[in-house]
């Protein structure tokens, strides 16, 4: 090997000063050791470079580049010879910032895939290889003692959120989760979250639908809807409440708020409306009165009150 | 002591109970409705005697009864049972590729709601110093075993559940 | 164990007979062993079963089904026991056809994905779990010698094609392939394919681009259009040869074909059409002189012939 390159570090903060030296060896004999050692930065000759005969007759340069302020560079130490340019050796220089504080840090249960899933806000862009790990422990008061650890979460390369699946949950105790970001710069670590998996449950919203007519019962009066719905399936086992949002199709008003209706009962008449228009109908449902995430809301029914 | 329903147990805790009864429930309809459909093993009194011959025990409840419930005796044996019918399905493991999800559901919430259980225990004092250890289970030989003690085991379980839920919910009126 | 069930055989042929035995050994003490030993195929009751007790004291109870033509069932051993049917033991019984000849075989070269890709009928359905595999050797010659066996290469489950990667093609040399299909009732091989990767080559088709007027050229006569072409980008290195088909996008006319196009040459004047007409183009193109398939017809180029 004619050339090696050593550096200070390979990797330093964004317009932090790098030193890298470049020692010739002496049995490069072919080589006239007196000529002088050049540095080149990408395709750009640098200048600058404090060259000297070590005791041991090798040459050495060393070059300082003040403020470094490219994320990836090929620092290469040249020759020339023969009147040409000679690549001796070449070193990957990067430049970056440590992981800032993942924030927002937040979970829910999901029971279709039966997995806690969580996400947070990885922070500015850090221009380096950075690792996100969701890490989590069982725990019996408030998160404050550790009992055993869970499994990391290793999220997708480039997502910000990763999900911990059933065999290691403990749905109804509570678990410590927080987010741990590393990279060649430093490691950074989210606030903690203390938490009961079902207690950050997120259902799928119920399934609506119109009351069919029925010779029994009275049609509903003007300016009265009907309409029936179903929890979603695998929820069942979960005591909800819900609440249903109404909005005359056409026009400029609001959602209209029905809450709470009665539990239990899944099916209700709504009265007060405008007769002979059409009202878009969305329902949403939580777990209650035990803890949990309100569903998003389902999509529309549409209706038409009677004429007057 | 006879506990009037007004008891020591917070509300969380006894409504925790209720829905995760119902979940195991729910689980439980799923793998003997499954069992029945594929392998036409739908009626645990046809497998009475397989199960006498495989020695697949049944889990008490004596000391819960609304008339004489006694709460430390009727929670140890609530624990117990459910740690009992945690190793039955255990030993079912390999009981078929199609219902082995199914399978480790159940057994996953069935031990959650005995860490319930335990960890309230605890918290009341009552709970016993050493953790219970699972006693010796049955060993499945044959596929066939396996499958008629999932129709056996899942029975006796939702039996189980039946009484425990009438008495959490009588613990839980206001 | 009570009872036990053993077969003739687990799989039979579809239509084929099974018979079956079931012992029920004396220490099921509690066992009143006179009882007659009922046999249930899947949730019916099966006639037929001769019994006999045998040396040892245990009961045995045999049964033939003459034409078991379901593909899956389980076989029960029941005997009746402080009235009510208990069952002893079940074996599941499957039925159905050894693989037929897997025929249709062929490959192309994708430049793509780098692979060779065969793909083939796979027959009738055999109500078997049957596994279908993708044999091939190099060759020199004609394939009648086998040098050293590639990879075996094992489709998706349910899929009749399977991708050989390039680390373990020679492209330029003979290989011999074949496809093996294999269950329970036994294998079967289809005939042997022998080519050489490259010439069964699939290329995508070029891209056809309308040439812009431009001051130095005259305008294209009435009843002629002007395109131009590229090849596929990762087939230039591929000698190949293009044809052309055109077809008014108006009226029943069928496609016409321009071919050969002058190799190496990328535009084309196309003359003898109708004025004031739009005409759709498509090119698809091959690798000549030596063998391949030819692409696909590129999509559809519309250009409009001046007015007279």
């Amino acid at each position: 090997e004619c050339g090696h390159i050593s550096l200070s570090a390979p990797i330093v903060r964004l317009g932090d000063p790098i030193t890298a030296s470049c020692t010739i060896n002496q049995n490069c004999s072919h080589l006239d050791l007196e000529s002088q050692i050049l540095w080149r930065l990408g395709a750009e000759l640098q200048p600058g470079g404090r060259q000297q005969r070590l005791p041991d007759g090798t040459q050495e340069s060393t070059i300082t580049l003040p403020h470094f302020n490219h994320t990836q560079a090929f620092l290469s130490c040249c020759l020339h010879w023969s009147n040409s340019l000679q690549i001796l050796d070449q070193a990957e220089l990067r430049a970056g910032y440590p992981p800032a504080t993942p924030h927002n840090l937040s979970c829910f249960m999901n029971l279709t895939t039966n997995s806690l899933t969580c996400q947070w806000e990885p922070g500015p862009e850090t221009h380096l290889p950075t690792n996100f790990t969701l890490k989590s422990f069982k725990s019996r008061g408030d998160c404050r003692t550790q009992e055993d650890f869970i499994l990391d979460c290793v999220p997708e390369a480039g997502q910000s959120h990763c999900s911990i699946p059933r065999k290691h949950l403990l749905l109804y105790q509570n678990m410590g989760l927080w987010v741990q970001a590393e990279n060649a710069l430093g490691t950074s670590i989210s606030p903690q979250l203390c938490l009961n998996p079902m207690d950050v449950v997120k259902l799928e919203p119920p399934t609506l639908w119109t009351l069919d007519p029925s010779p029994e019962v009275a049609p509903p009066q003007p300016g009265c809807l009907r309409l029936r719905w179903e929890l979603w399936k695998p929820s069942l086992y979960v005591e909800q409440k819900c609440e249903l949002r109404h909005q005359p199709q056409r026009g400029e008003a609001s959602w209209a708020l029905v809450a709470p209706l009665p539990p239990g009962n899944f099916q209700y008449e709504l009265c007060g409306l405008l007769p002979a228009t059409t009202y878009a109908l969305q329902m949403r449902c939580t777990r209650w009165p035990l803890p949990g995430h309100w569903s998003n809301w389902s999509p529309s029914l549409e209706l038409r009150t009677a004429e007057r | 002591t006879p506990l009037g329903p007004a008891s020591s147990l917070p509300q969380s805790f006894l409504l925790k109970c209720l829905e995760q009864v119902r979940k195991i429930q729910t689980d439980g309809a799923v793998l003997q409705e499954r069992l029945c459909a594929t392998y036409s093993l739908c009626h645990p009194e046809e497998l009475v005697l397989l199960g006498h011959s495989l020695g697949i025990p049944k889990a008490p409840l004596s000391s819960c009864p609304s008339q004489a419930l006694q709460l430390t005796g009727c929670l140890s044996q609530l624990h117990s049972g459910l740690f009992l019918y945690q190793g039955l399905l255990q030993a079912l493991a390999g009981i078929s590729p199609e219902l082995a999800p199914t399978l480790d559901t159940l057994q996953l919430d069935v031990a959650d709601f005995a860490t319930t259980i335990w960890q309230q225990m605890e918290d009341l004092g009552l709970a016993p110093a050493m953790r219970p250890t699972q006693g010796t289970t049955p060993t499945f030989i044959s596929a066939f075993q396996r499958r008629a003690g999932g129709v056996l085991v899942t029975s006796h379980l939702q039996s189980f559940l039946e009484l425990a839920y009438r008495v959490l919910r009588y613990l839980a009126q206001p």
